[in-house]
């Protein structure tokens, strides 16, 4: 191991359905975001070169391929490529895998995507962490943004992937409208199988039931096919559709977003982010190599690393300047908090090593320009929308949000 | 009756897809002796193939309904860029081996192919929904169909009577039909094996970027799309009996249809009825359910 | 001279299958090709059609080098093969099968020549729509035999074509085969009986192991 | 017992002991590496038993994903982490499934076998992706194994895995020798060159499908089983058809004759999968698209045909070395004199001679 | 696994009782007739050829015989037992074994590795773990081989061999087990004429001091009127002679439909 570079192991998807959406532009933003670092061009407290003076390395490692692969490559990053941290994952399968093999293997990892609750919720981890806030957030905040503007909610429909992340989504939603509309009712749900790409039946199926609100966690191209079938149809019109994760669509669809939609982006980003000088820098230097706004993605992937940057420093600091063990930086990424271009990341959960965030909903509208965007927008505290310490998700649902701070 | 009606429709519409991709699958299989895995592939191409060719329509400012004409050339482009070369340099070289064999090569294929096509078009999705508004909307029932989904119906019927009487009522057929059977002998009675050949798999990618060309409206078209209908097509040819034309059709139906009947009635199935159905029909007609007529070997 | 083959060598494998077989045929001369079980005698057929590559020697039809002919010209030259083990597309019918030279050999008149089969051997047309994969073993020899006859207007390459043949019907094709001599064709008939009870050869070429043989009494 | 399997057996012991001793000089990651290459080469074996009758299951994902399931749920659930135990019921799983499927299968053949595996691997995808309770598509982590009742340390864990699975391996690659050079295993590659004669012979194709069909099952449990524990987790994805269709590849490249090969090749993929990624990321998909196309092209018998012999037993006449290069001529002459006599769709020269 | 004895189980002969009975066969295949009301009898150890047109119904008879096809009505008896629903496998178990007329071989292994399969299968050398070609039933399978004049092809692969070898080593896997009734479809066919004699009596030879019934497919008359001691000849499905050699040569329906007149 080189004393004055700091080797990363990034693992995004490269290629396959989660490319385009996630993978890819995640890579991207960190691409641009190490090279700014490196040149020691970021604002404070993010100024210093690389880590701490330590020249970033990344080494990059396509996601696809299941668990069991991404195991085996985590191996091999760690044991034959010798990298300081991985940095990687979008795949919630791949995170539930990857974490125990971090502790087995000591290896400093740095979840930066994934979304289900049960990482930490079911486990406990000393080498892993995530430094953005698992999916429960979205689903709640979406609940929460419904009754802040006041909607009308009789009757629920769902469209979501058949995995996972589909059903995962699809339960937390149902649980906290329950809490919140006590009144409404489930008319259809419906799990169309990842990568389906032809809709046509589940959407006759869903506009059959007219339903007030259908929900979908779908993304990428499976939420872009769904929109395209679905628009023609009249069922942005019939009924309010919400999607918990739906913004990094916005770009490529450009005017076909339909409007009026009520869309989340799992957490402050993109359209949604805060107006800091943190964000704008960061915006401004993705946008110029770019040209795109930069969505979700590329978001924690900046999260991670500036929030890994920081850690590092400080652990370098308590190690006299050297350069720390992976101990030492996981000791100090336990328990931080940090500013992130999407806000305050806090690593408040799942005894330190989860991070909880701000997030906002809002819905999609076209601006003076005539362009998509998103408007009406409502913010909430990290606290507002994430369970407490100790508390798992679905019971701190159902318990009716006990222990919420939400101003 | 509204209600099994809307079953009906979506189940067709989406029989018909399938059937237009399954088609080329079972043509390739019936003639070449090759279960082609890199069909996805090609389906993707054209896919993006379509899509290029569309938004090139509308940049020159051609009138919409002429970007229906953009897919179909850009198909025929695909094919005649893909498939000579596939057949005469790659395929060739495997003619004679098991056919678990060849089907691996398709799998070589499909990898490369996967990332030249990335390579070409990049990672982000493109959309050609233009086409999609020719047709207007349909009202069936209580709902509203796109006019687009069911023109495809239409298409599924042409492409599939052509193919079929192309191989089962012209002369050409017939050749193919004899050299399927023994290359040998058929060069020997005259036959240019190699010109038939090539012809049989340009025809099989042309449905395949077909397929693709016409499904690009309503997807948007990004890496990926290409593994999801090849097991999907795998099942129907299956079912219908490999190299069947009539049995693809039949096949894509019941697929669709129980598919359809299953998103409504019992959705957790949805995900693997199309194995069932398969696997149901394989235990009453093991060779799936227009098989081939066996030759007598004693 | 119609056909003639040089010290022709075939390797099939490696087995030297034909080493310097040499013979020459002319028009409208009834040739027998004579050998016991594995002496080569399909291999020269198979040479002859461009079916096996030769390693040595050379063949000329016609005064043409049959190297430089591709396999699908050479049922142009007017050169019928009936292959020892039939070979029928199974899924066509009788007629069809019979009739697949002339649909992709433009130089034949297919219809004319069905109807120059049925005469020949009428129970074939009483099958005719009937899928070759069905029929027995010699039905199946019968369909072969008519099948080269639409391509052969010069020269007939037929391989054992009374092998599983019932006699009757044997004596009735010997006769057919005796017959077309007269329309300026050329036949060569392989059979592994050296003393066959037809006197209708104008020559006898013997191989063994495939060579020629010096002379009948060497083969036995 | 007969000298052969002697020979076998002692050949096997000595390979065994060897790579036993590698391990202990060996880089940890090439052990994990080596460790799921084996459990794969295992599942692999398997496909080779049934290429041996004939066909090819793209279904292996099936037992695989069962065996590693099986293992998994109860070292989670019960505590139960000895590696040998999980092991044997990952086999036992894969056997009784063998055994249930294997009747009401064996009567497939070629691309309907293969699709029919297909679909049952895909079944048990979709029931295992709706079973929240043991983490639907997720799946689940798998606790680390014990050894005879000792805990291994961090440093150790994955040398003690990688010895059992050198053990495991060598145990079944032994069995698979035997049985492939036994009366019943030549019968087997009658049944998958004519089914015709060995039913007018007397012989079951059928029992003799079934009992390959129940072998390849029990060695697909055991590799799952295996792999399970290496990676400490499983998920659907075990029976996915992408899966079953490394397994294919792993056989394939391996080639018919040798049980060694199986495992090198594997361990090949792996390799060349791994540092494709690597070094290629966003193209490692055409790399190894290549890498396979040669290998087909340039060793269609597999890398076995490197060394290992294409005939059961050898032949007596001192035409040895005339036989010897026979293969890849036919293959150019590209000549099938006799195929059309019974199977039009096979090549005649399948098996090579040297 | 398998015990089954190398030869079945056979019954006392009885003359009273043929070995193998056809009752009223029938069998048509679509509009073809195969087999039209056969009704015949055969003899312990009685030869018998069965003569007749291409398309006759020779080879449906003995694949009727042989299990393969399934009579559209009528029955088969052996030693008097039904085996009408009997396959192909039950009836070599019992005894009655055939070759083809189309040899099925296994063609990418070798003539000795054939024997092998054949001396496997008939249950004597079936082990799971035994080596094949062990203790002597390779040599065994190279004394059979040799038995036919096939030494020389042993160590060849099948698929590289000339028909009529294909032909004899096809008759030689069929003999293996000893049958009580064999049935052997055109055996001469393909194979020289030097070389068809000797085969012949090395089939005989074979089966002469046991009580086989051989019921042979045959074209060539020199053969039938050598080795059989009975002729059947069929036309269309029916039988149309059945008779001591000389009678049904000389029959006229016989010379007109099959032989020609030849003789
Ligand atoms: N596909 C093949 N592979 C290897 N050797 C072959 C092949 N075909 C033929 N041979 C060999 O070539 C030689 C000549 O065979 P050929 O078939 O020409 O003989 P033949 O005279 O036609 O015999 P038959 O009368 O039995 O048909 C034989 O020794 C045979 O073993
Ligand atoms: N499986 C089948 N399907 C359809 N028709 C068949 C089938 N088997 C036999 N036939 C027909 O039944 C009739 C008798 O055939 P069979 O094979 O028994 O004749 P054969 O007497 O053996 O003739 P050959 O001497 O030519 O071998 C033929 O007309 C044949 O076409
Ligand atoms: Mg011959
Ligand atoms: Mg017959």
């Amino acid at each position: 191991q080189s004393e004055d570079t700091y080797k990363i192991g990034v693992v995004t998807f490269l290629s396959g359905q989660a490319a385009e959406s996630f993978g890819v532009p995640a890579w991207n933003g960190g691409k641009v975001l190490i090279e700014k670092l490196n040149a020691g061009e970021g604002p404070a407290p993010y100024d210093k070169k690389g880590f701490g003076g330590l020249t970033i390395e990344p080494v990059v490692i396509d996601e696809a391929g299941g668990a069991t692969k991404q195991v085996q490559e985590f191996r091999n990053l760690v044991q034959r490529e010798n990298v300081d941290a991985v940095v990687g994952y979008v795949s919630s399968g791949d995170c539930l895998a990857i974490a125990p093999v971090a502790d087995e293997l000591k290896a400093l990892t740095v979840l930066y995507d994934c979304g289900t609750p049960r990482v930490f919720e079911d486990g406990e981890y000393e080498y892993a962490f995530r430094t953005a806030a698992h999916a429960t957030m979205d689903n709640v905040a979406l609940a929460r943004y419904m009754k802040e503007k006041g909607m009308d909610v009789e009757t629920i429909g769902g469209i979501n992937q058949d995995y996972a992340w589909g059903h995962d989504s699809w339960r937390d939603f149902t649980a906290s409208m329950k809490q919140l509309y006590p009144e409404s009712e489930v008319v259809a749900e419906l799990f169309p199988a990842f990568g389906a790409g032809q809709y046509g039946t589940e959407i006759s199926a869903i506009m059959r039931e007219n339903p007030d609100v259908i929900h979908s966690s779908n993304w990428g191209g499976d939420l872009q096919a769904l929109i395209l079938q679905a628009m023609p149809r009249g069922m942005f019109q019939r009924s309010q559709v919400a999607l918990s994760a739906g913004d990094h669509v916005m770009p490529p669809l450009g005017e076909n977003m339909p409007q009026d939609v009520v869309i989340g982006a799992r957490g402050a980003y993109g359209y949604m982010a805060p107006d800091t000088p943190l964000n704008q820098w960061w915006q401004k230097i993705y946008m110029d190599e770019y040209d795109v706004i930069p969505v979700q993605a590329p978001y924690r992937m900046a999260q991670a690393i500036l929030g890994l940057k920081l850690a590092v420093e400080k652990a370098m600091e308590e190690n006299g300047g050297q350069k720390p063990t992976k101990e030492q930086v996981a000791a100090a990424l336990k328990g931080s908090s940090w500013e992130s271009p999407a806000g305050q990341i806090e690593m408040a959960l799942g005894n330190g090593h989860q991070a909880i965030q701000p997030t906002a909903i809002g819905r999609t509208m076209k601006n003076d320009e005539g362009k998509v965007v998103i408007g009406d927008i409502v913010r909430f505290n990290a606290r507002c929308v994430n369970p407490p310490e100790g508390k798992k998700s679905i019971e701190w649902i159902e318990s009716g949000f006990e222990g919420a701070q939400c101003d | 009756m509204d209600y099994l009606l809307t079953i009906l429709v979506d189940g067709v519409v989406y029989a018909s897809w399938l059937f237009i991709v399954a088609l080329g699958l079972t043509l390739v299989f019936g003639v070449l002796r090759i279960l082609n895995i890199a069909h996805g592939s090609f389906y993707a191409l054209g896919a993006y193939a379509a899509a290029s060719a569309v938004a090139l329509s509308n940049g020159l400012g051609l009138p919409p309904a002429l970007s229906l004409l953009a897919m179909l050339i850009a198909s025929i482009a695909v094919a005649i860029a893909v498939a000579p070369f596939l057949e005469r340099v790659v395929l060739r070289l495997f003619y004679g081996r098991d056919e678990v064999l060849i089907l691996l090569v398709t799998y070589a294929v499909f990898l490369m192919l996967e990332d030249i096509t990335k390579l070409i078009w990049g990672v982000t999705p493109y959309y050609v929904f233009e086409p999609r508004g020719l047709f207007g909307n349909v009202e069936v029932g209580s709902l509203f169909y796109v006019g687009y989904d069911l023109m495809l119906i239409v298409l599924a019927v042409v492409c599939g009577l052509a193919v079929w009487f192309g191989l089962n009522r012209t002369i050409i057929g017939k050749v193919v039909l004899a050299v399927i059977h023994n290359r040998e002998i058929s060069a020997a009675m005259g036959v240019n094996v190699a010109r038939v050949y090539v012809l049989a798999f340009f025809i099989g990618v042309l449905l395949a970027a077909l397929a693709g060309a016409y499904t690009a409206p309503l997807i948007s078209v990004q890496p990926g799309i290409s593994v999801s209908v090849i097991i999907l097509s795998f099942a129907v040819v299956i079912i219908g009996g490999l190299g069947s034309i009539p049995g693809a059709a039949i096949g894509a139906l019941i697929v669709g249809i129980a598919r359809a009947a299953a998103v409504y009635e019992l959705p957790e199935a949805e995900i693997f009825i199309v194995y069932l159905v398969m696997a149901t029909v394989l235990v009453f007609r093991p060779e799936g359910l227009f098989q081939r007529a066996q030759v007598r070997k004693i | 001279m119609l056909l003639q083959l040089n010290d022709v060598e075939v390797m099939i494998g490696s087995v030297q299958a034909l080493r310097g077989f040499s013979m020459t045929v002319d028009a409208s001369e009834m040739t027998a090709l004579a050998g016991r079980n594995g002496a080569g005698k399909t291999t020269v057929m198979r040479s002859i059609m461009g079916l096996v590559k030769t390693t040595g020697g050379s063949l000329s039809f016609d005064g043409e080098d049959l190297a430089k002919v591709p396999v699908h010209h050479r049922a142009r030259l007017g050169i019928g093969y009936m292959p020892e083990d039939r070979a029928l597309v199974p899924e066509l019918t009788v007629a069809e099968n019979i009739l697949l030279p002339s649909w992709v050999t433009p130089t034949i008149d297919g219809p004319k020549r069905l109807k120059q089969v049925w005469e020949i051997m009428p129970e074939l047309y009483g099958m005719k729509d009937r899928r070759a994969l069905q029929l027995s073993g010699g039905q199946q020899k019968m369909v072969a035999l008519g099948r080269a006859l639409t391509v052969g207007t010069r020269l007939l390459l037929l391989d054992e074509p009374f092998e599983g043949v019932a006699p009757a019907l044997a004596q009735r094709l010997a006769d057919v085969i005796a017959e077309l001599r007269k329309e300026k064709l050329a036949v060569i008939l392989s059979q592994s009986e050296l003393n066959h009870a037809f006197s209708l050869f104008d020559s006898e070429w013997i191989i063994e192991r495939g060579s020629n043989a010096a002379s009948r009494e060497a083969a036995e | 017992m007969h000298g052969k399997t002697l020979k076998t057996l002692l050949g096997g012991a000595v390979l065994m002991a060897v790579l036993l001793l590698a391990g202990f000089a060996a880089p940890q990651w090439l052990l994990f590496t080596a460790t799921k290459a084996i459990g794969y080469g295992i599942v692999a074996l398997g496909i080779v038993v049934l290429m041996r009758g004939g066909v090819v299951s793209f279904g292996q994902g099936m037992v695989y994903c069962a065996g590693a399931y099986a293992a998994g749920l109860i070292a989670a659930n019960w505590g139960l982490t000895d590696a040998l135990v999980l092991l044997t019921i990952g086999g036992v799983t894969g056997i009784v499934i063998g055994a249930v499927v294997g009747p009401l299968i064996a009567r497939y053949r070629g691309i309907f076998f293969a699709m029919l595996t297909v679909a049952l691997s895909m079944v048990l995808y979709g029931v295992l992706v709706k079973m929240n309770q043991i983490g639907g598509s997720d799946g689940f982590n798998v606790p680390e194994p014990t050894f005879f009742g000792w805990p291994p340390d961090r440093d150790s864990a994955d040398l003690a895995l990688y010895c059992t699975a050198i053990v495991v391996a060598g145990v079944t690659a032994m069995l698979c020798r035997v049985y492939f050079d036994s009366m019943a295993g030549l019968m087997s590659r009658a049944v998958r060159e004519n089914e015709l004669r060995v039913e007018y012979l007397g012989t079951s194709v059928h029992r003799t499908m079934v009992l390959n069909f129940v072998v390849a099952a029990g060695f697909g449990g055991v590799g799952g089983a295996l792999n399970g524990m290496a990676l400490g987790h499983v998920d659907p994805l075990f029976s996915f058809w992408t899966t079953s269709g490394e397994f294919v590849f792993v056989a394939i490249l391996a080639g018919p004759y040798s049980v060694a090969a199986v495992f090198v090749a594997s361990i090949i993929l792996e390799l060349v999968r791994s540092f494709s990624n690597l070094y290629f990321p966003e193209t490692w998909q055409l790399v190894l698209g290549a890498f396979l196309l040669a290998v087909i092209l340039f060793l269609p018998e597999g890398i076995g045909s490197l060394w290992a012999k294409g005939r059961i037993i050898a032949p007596r006449t001192p035409r040895d070395d005339v036989t010897r290069s026979r293969a890849a001529e036919d293959r150019s002459t590209g000549g099938s004199r006799v195929a059309t006599a019974t199977r039009a769709a096979r090549p005649t020269a399948k098996e090579p001679q040297a | 696994m398998n015990a089954s004895p190398a030869r079945a189980p056979r019954s006392a002969p009885s003359p009273a009782v043929p070995v193998l009975e056809a009752r009223n066969l029938n069998k048509s295949f679509g509009a073809v007739s195969a087999a039209a009301d056969i009704s015949i009898e055969f003899a312990t150890g009685s030869k018998v050829s069965l003569i007749g047109a291409n398309g006759a119904g020779k080879t449906t008879f003995v694949n009727m015989v042989t299990g393969y096809l399934k009579p559209d009505s009528g029955a088969i008896l052996l030693d008097g037992v039904d085996v009408t629903k009997k396959k192909p496998r039950a009836m070599t178990h019992l005894g009655v074994c055939r070759s083809f007329q189309i040899p099925q071989l296994c063609e990418p292994m070798t003539s000795v590795e054939n024997m092998l399969v054949s001396f496997g299968a008939s249950g004597r050398r079936f082990s799971l773990f035994r080596p094949c070609g062990s203790e002597g039933s390779e040599d065994e399978a190279r004394a059979m081989l040799d038995r036919f004049g096939l030494t020389q092809y042993a160590d060849r692969v099948v698929a590289e061999l000339p028909g009529g070898v294909r032909k004899l080593l096809d008759i030689a896997m069929a003999m293996v087990r000893k049958p009580k009734v064999l049935l052997l479809d055109e055996p001469t066919s393909g194979v020289s004429a030097e070389e068809k004699f000797p085969l012949m009596d090395t089939v005989m030879a074979a089966l002469a001091h046991e009580d086989v019934t051989v019921l042979f497919v045959e074209h060539d008359l020199d053969i039938v009127t050598r080795y059989s001691d009975r002729i059947v000849a069929f036309y269309a499905g029916k039988i149309i002679a059945d008779d001591r050699p000389d009678e049904v040569l000389s029959d006229d329906a016989v010379q007109k439909y099959v032989t020609g007149g030849a003789r």
